[in-house]
């Protein structure tokens, strides 16, 4: 068996051909990061047992969910050469909205106006950068202050408790034995992956973060399509707020608070440029990965907190430097 | 402080403790306290610190990873009173004991819970507060605050409190500004604000420690201590010594969070030893004033700030 | 606006494009002054004049990319305003921009594909298999066999396959009208000629009518049928080519005499040697190349597009990190790891493309013209009267027309930068200079005026090195010719021997041998 | 009087001319900005008396200063087309470790200290992004986590108290009755305003940020002007923490917390592109000017805390929306 396997030129050829074609779908970042990820997977597997077990990969899985979905978006925004600060706010003012709909007029109606008032939230910023062309810096910054604002406001501060009962079912639920959240963040990530490989949007968003100039003499609606990731973040801001506190089974105000600095993280640890135009969504997985075992492994070590911060820096540092360091070698 | 441990498998016992935000003093007085009683026994039980960066998302996956790292309990002092019932099904679901340190839940089961009353303390402060300003002849003046986040039960708490106090005594309260960096810098530019927004000011409440020691250097810097009475809540040997000086602030409501920290392992303590401990501890607050901060130095000694005196030796 | 009710108005009634007394400014240029011309069916238009004329800004007008303030654009009898490209296109015009508008990042299938979306032809699925091959038939309509993958990121590009890429972009809509903006700029002579069979293939074929800028005049005598001169925003001329002469037309653009081109270069026997490299290896495209350089002597390398002269000149110049070989300059041998160490070596080079590497065009021409200087001058104060004494002098030695030092360098025609370029290394008096396609883009006056320079700094005793697509520029200029093909140095011809014929030759063939045996 | 002023065409041609110049030394982005700032004042002077007063102006100064000196490194940062997310807690390890040096050895040893650990870490950082390459924003990133757990870790997350009375000179001094901080801010503000303009630093630091290959192939170090600059922010940071400090009396470990995005707005709302190359120190000088009166200012007038947000959001956004809307109004 083992024989004809490695006797075959025409096997060889073909896994060849297979490799090669993966190579050309992943960038050399993508395969740098996932290195690294791996490794750090296997120092931690070697400094605790509890690390490699299916419970905990159903931890990871949900600890990867909220930043997951919403770094999906940020990716997009970023391709464009974007940049959306107020991920977080745009998330809880969305599910508050939601849940006092909710409290008002049952589960559907709240979840639909929590998904609207997202997708709303988001193609205002979405106008203000593209059709106003102001500095999506500036845009989403004063977002972030006026979403928290609002949420707060909706409910004088307080979190918004006694949601109904089959609300829970969005972040609970389970098909088999596979969590309704992962599934909910397969099917979008499989979605914006296969819209931004395989449709022209796709190819707008490269072009117009790579030269804006150019896509609109090429006839790309630059404005719109810029307003649309705006638009899309927006939306799945509102789908990540609306797992996180379904499984909360309450709305804080403070949902999503200070994530903005991590959502980007995750995008550009993947080796998406925030100049815009280059990268892409495998990268931000893996960026997503790393930041999400980091985390997990640290408090499966029951490392001091004080010490999480430079942990997580190192390794953030550490894990882009590798890029850098292959990268050189490389080319000497 | 270097509870890093391989695995939770050894005969020791291994009790995590999830609070909100571990850089603040007085969660980490509340942890020291767990700490401090956790030592008494002599025995292995190993302390693990877990930091929520004041999020609940965060919270729900620490207490996650802490189960999966075989606690054998939680002690937690939650971000939001709503964040908690999550965590203590996880907890359920693995029949792992949860002592609720401060704050509260909405629902759910827990072994027992700890919680001093802001809202008396802060009552306190304030009757304390418009005594001053009666006999100073300042009754007429106005109160400001310096408050902690009213997104949050305690922080509504202090504030309602403290208003009770001032509407019984007819004092008018104008205006509140809430921290968002809970630093001395914050309070300190908050203050001069509010002197400079309010001519008649002669009342201030800090509704947490750095607030306190803002306040305390703005009011220093302009000499505006002789003209605005200071009250605030929580402490530390710095606000005492100020208590002491005479002229600075005038008093303070303090929270016992060392004392918090060894109520709720005394709790967990018991119920893992199969007794029942009481479902709710009631720790009050100290009001340290003038008059009485000499007699009550040792109990802030042992119960407030113990860590703080041992760092300043 | 459909083609059918365009065409129902009587093709042969109206001019396919009629400009009336259009103006246009920009802040205090009048690029254009009430320029008016006719486009025929089937012409083969040549818009020429200076840099800075307004040629693009008329061709950009009647695309479509730019509105203008006031006048009429006629397009068979009726009037037209475009709003934007995309109904242009759609009322049949093409054009190809001088300056290139490519996405970097994107590959050369996609970059084409993006074109043919503005059409509203494509589907929202992409299929990448018919975009590659799409790609390669619009490759082998022309006989470009450059480059060969599809896949290959733009940014990956040299400028003469870029500019290729945006001629293919043009011909990809099938406009009735293609107006293309100095497409030959930067090309070798093989992918001219390409070009032009490509043009005439389709005005025979399709009955395409072309309007192309060139300040090339050869080029203008060999496809055009009309000529229109604009001068300072003005029409100045409008000739039948047949009945005009290129000493007639060059007087008309530049509006004076100006003398043989190819004659300014007095040789002379060549000094010691200031530079020598040795088997510098830089990549695929630049292998184990050598070259030596006199004092008062120019070294023409010559080559086909993708030939490696660039990447041989940066190799040198410590621009790329270098994996072989040795530069030597006087007694010391090494390899440069910065163009710092280069510069102080006495080496200048002015780059290829301008806009990228030569210039920092958003800032000041002053700036720009003492960035060197200052970069290796000693002390930290801008000593600004010095600097201001420097700019000066240099602006008037070279004669570089400008309104303040203080305006950006952007405001500035393309041959006026280069010289910012030239005066930028001049300040340092470097003993070699590195010119790589120095004319690119040039007017023939400004063109004339380089040459002459050049010449007086070999005169001073500096030493040349001279890459260049366009032949005739170094066969005039060259002391020696260095032809390299396809990363090595094929073959090294003296000048007296040195012809179009021979250098093509030795370029374009696959081995040496191939061209001594034939 | 009047009437030879007026008369006299020389005169009208001097103040023209004086007037073109002041132009050309501002940007149109700082002209309005500025104007947003007198609109804001005015509002606030409308609103409330007490705006308008020589209290309210020192506190104004005092409020400025932290973020102000800050912001002058890091508008050399962005000039050169990077960013730094970690000043805050660069500061705050800095005016920590300085501290705690100064409780051992004095007040002189630890203000070095703190100067020199301050540009040490701005050095590191520059060395990253400018010699090994990697994204300003991931490494800054990464120091942001680093510097907070390494002060932190300093005293165990506690204040640190029990300075020398004689450290608190450096927040408290006043010269005349000038504050010494305002006169430090002023100094230092000069000094980067001339270096930006007058000296050769300057020019390298526009050059690289417009075009880092130009400036390269010129002979531009630009691997050491862009290291430079983090260096320069470093020293900065530990200056403003040095003060702010010494001020209070104690060194917060949280000294800083969250300041990361209001920096880098200052910068962004005086008009400096976060690309690189475009903006410059006045335009900053007007942003801090808005945060810190719009901060100010929504404190004096009492506004609920759930309200403030919204309206520091509203302004920010509504600044830049000006400048667009005139620079539209002017090119139709
Ligand atoms: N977008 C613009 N903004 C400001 N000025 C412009 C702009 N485009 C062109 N100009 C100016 O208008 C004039 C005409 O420019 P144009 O590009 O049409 O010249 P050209 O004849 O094409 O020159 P070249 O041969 O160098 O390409 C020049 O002075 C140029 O500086
Ligand atoms: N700065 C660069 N970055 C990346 N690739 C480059 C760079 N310069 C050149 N190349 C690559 O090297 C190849 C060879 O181009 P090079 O410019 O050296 O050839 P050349 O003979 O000078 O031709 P040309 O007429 O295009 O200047 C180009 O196709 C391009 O892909
Ligand atoms: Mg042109
Ligand atoms: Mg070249």
């Amino acid at each position: 068996m083992k024989e004809t396997m490695y006797g075959s030129p025409n096997l060889i050829q073909k896994w060849k051909e297979k490799g090669n074609k993966l190579l050309s779908y992943t960038s050399q970042v993508e395969i740098v990061m996932t290195i690294a990820f791996i490794l750090l997977c296997l120092v931690l597997t070697i400094l605790t047992p509890r690390f490699l077990t299916i419970r905990n990969f159903r931890n990871l899985f949900w600890q990867a969910t909220f930043l997951g979905i919403i770094a999906i978006g940020q990716t997009l925004v970023i391709l464009t050469g974007g940049i959306d600060l107020s991920v977080g706010s745009n998330a809880a003012v969305a599910a508050m909205f939601g849940g006092i709909v909710m409290q008002q007029f049952g589960v559907i109606p709240g979840v639909v106006a929590m998904l609207l008032l997202g997708t709303l939230v988001g193609v205002i910023k979405g106008f203000l950068v593209a059709y106003a062309r102001l500095a999506a810096f500036i845009v989403t910054l004063g977002f972030l202050s006026i979403g928290r604002s609002a949420t707060y406001l909706l409910t004088d501060g307080r979190s918004l408790v006694g949601l109904p009962e089959a609300y829970r079912f969005f972040g609970n639920a389970e098909i088999g034995s596979v969590p309704l959240y992962l599934i909910v963040f397969i099917v979008l990530f499989g979605m914006a992956y296969f819209m931004l490989k395989q449709t022209k949007v796709g190819l707008y968003i490269y072009a117009i973060g790579s030269n804006e100039e150019a896509a609109h003499l090429s006839g790309v609606r630059v404005r719109f399509y810029t307003a649309l990731t705006y638009a899309i973040t927006g939306f799945l801001c509102a789908v990540s707020g609306l797992i996180l506190t379904s499984r909360l089974g309450a709305v804080d105000p403070d949902t999503g608070i200070n994530i903005e600095l991590n959502a980007i993280a995750a995008v550009v640890i993947g080796g998406t440029s925030l100049a815009g135009g280059k990268g892409g969504l495998l990268g931000t997985l893996i960026g997503i990965a790393i930041i999400t075992v980091l985390n997990n492994g640290l408090n499966l070590l029951g490392v001091s907190p004080f010490w999480q911060g430079a942990a997580v820096g190192v390794v953030i540092i550490f894990s882009v430097l590798l890029d850098s360091i292959i990268r050189q070698l490389k080319s000497t | 402080a270097g509870e890093q441990e391989a695995t939770g498998d050894s005969e020791g016992i291994t009790i995590a403790y999830v609070t909100p935000a571990l850089h603040v003093p007085f969660w980490k007085n509340v942890s020291d306290g767990i700490k401090q009683e956790a030592e008494k026994l002599g025995q292995k039980v190993t302390i693990i610190d877990s930091d929520s960066e004041l999020n609940a998302a965060t919270q729900l996956q620490n207490v996650q990873d802490l189960i999966q790292r075989g606690v054998d309990g939680i002690i937690i002092s939650p971000t939001d009173s709503a964040s908690c019932p999550p965590v203590l099904e996880l907890a359920k679901a693995d029949g792992i004991p949860v002592v609720i340190s401060d704050i509260g839940t909405d629902s759910g089961e827990y072994v027992s819970f700890i919680i001093s009353d802001n809202f008396e303390g802060a009552y306190q402060a304030g009757e304390y507060l418009a005594r001053i300003m009666k006999k100073k002849g300042w009754e007429n003046g106005d109160v400001a605050q310096i408050a902690i986040s009213q997104a949050r039960q305690n922080g509504r708490d202090r504030t309602a409190g403290f208003e009770k106090a001032m509407t019984e005594a007819g004092i008018n309260v104008v205006n509140l500004l809430q921290c968002n960096q809970y630093t001395r810098g914050e309070s300190f530019n908050f203050t001069q604000d509010l002197m400079a927004a309010h001519e008649n000011l002669h009342g201030l409440f800090t509704q947490h420690d750095e607030a306190n020691l803002g306040a305390l250097s703005a009011l220093e810097n302009t000499g505006d201590y002789k003209n605005i009475a200071h009250v605030g809540f929580d402490g530390s040997p710095e606000t005492v010594e100020a208590i002491k000086s005479g002229d600075r602030i005038a008093a303070a409501s303090m929270q016992q969070p060392v004392l918090m920290g060894r109520e709720s392992f005394k709790a967990m303590w018991k119920y893992l030893n199969g007794e029942t401990p009481e479902e709710r501890v009631l720790v009050p607050t100290i009001l340290v004033t003038r008059e009485n901060v000499l007699d009550v130095e040792d109990q802030l000694a042992d119960n407030v700030f113990p860590a703080e005196l041992e760092a300043q030796k | 606006m459909s083609a059918v009710l365009l065409h129902s108005i009587g093709d042969d009634v109206y001019p396919l494009i009629e400009v009336k007394e259009i103006s246009k400014r920009f802040g205090g240029i009048q690029a254009l002054n009430n320029v008016s011309m006719t486009i025929e069916k089937g012409d083969t238009l040549a818009l020429v004049g200076e840099n800075g004329a307004g040629k693009s800004t008329l061709a950009k007008i009647i695309a479509g990319v730019q509105g203008y303030d006031s006048g009429e654009l006629l397009l068979e009898g009726r009037r037209v305003s475009f709003r934007d490209t995309n109904e242009a296109i759609d009322s049949g015009i093409g054009i190809v921009l001088q300056e290139f508008n490519l996405v970097p990042d994107l590959s050369i299938a996609e970059n084409l594909y993006l074109s043919d979306c503005a059409r509203g032809t494509t589907k929202t699925l992409l299929n990448r298999k018919d975009m590659r091959k799409r790609a390669l038939e619009l490759y082998s309509q022309i006989g470009w066999d450059l480059p060969v993958d599809p896949d290959i990121l733009v940014s990956n590009l040299s400028v003469a396959e870029q500019q290729i890429l945006e001629i293919l972009k043009g011909i990809a809509y099938e406009a009735r009208l293609l107006i293309l903006d100095e497409p030959t700029a930067a090309l070798s002579p093989r992918e001219v000629d390409k070009l032009f069979q490509l043009v005439r293939r389709l005005q025979k074929n399709h009955g395409t009518t072309v309007v192309f800028v060139t300040h090339k005049i050869e080029e203008i005598f060999e496809l055009s049928n009309r000529i229109v001169v604009l001068r300072d925003g003005e029409k100045t001329n409008d000739f039948v080519t047949a009945e005009t002469t290129p000493d007639e037309l060059i007087a008309s653009m530049v509006g004076r005499e100006i003398g043989d081109l190819f004659s300014i270069r007095k040789r002379r026997e060549p000094g010691e040697i200031l530079l020598q490299a040795q088997n510098v290896n830089n990549g695929p495209r630049c292998r184990g190349c050598d070259i030596t350089v006199r004092r008062g002597e120019i070294v023409g390398l010559s080559g086909l597009v993708g030939a490696g002269r660039t990447e041989f000149a940066r190799a040198i110049f410590g621009a790329d990190k270098l994996k072989e070989g040795a530069v030597s300059t006087g007694s010391r041998s090494q390899i440069f790891r910065s163009p710092r160490k280069a510069i102080q070596q006495g080496i200048g080079m002015l780059p290829e493309n301008r806009k990228s590497h030569g210039l920092i065009v958003n800032m000041s021409i002053q700036d720009n013209l003492l960035l060197a200087h200052y970069a290796l001058g000693s002390g930290m104060i801008l000593a600004k009267r010095e600097g201001d004494r420097i700019v000066r002098k240099r602006v008037d030695d070279l004669r570089i027309r400008i309104g303040e030092v203080s305006d950006p360098v952007d405001s500035l025609s393309g041959g006026n930068q280069q010289k910012v370029v030239f005066a930028k290394w001049l300040t340092l008096d470097p003993d070699i200079l590195i010119l790589d396609e120095p004319t690119r883009g040039i007017d023939i006056g400004a063109k004339y005026e380089i040459y002459t320079l050049i010449d007086q700094l070999v005169q001073e005793g500096k030493g040349i090195i001279l890459i260049s697509s366009e032949l005739p520029e170094i066969l005039a200029l060259s002391d020696r010719i260095l032809v390299m093909n396809s990363g090595t140095i094929v073959k090294e011809l003296d000048w007296s021997e040195a012809d179009e014929e021979k250098i093509i030759r030795y370029a374009s063939s696959a081995s040496t041998n191939e061209v001594e045996n034939s």
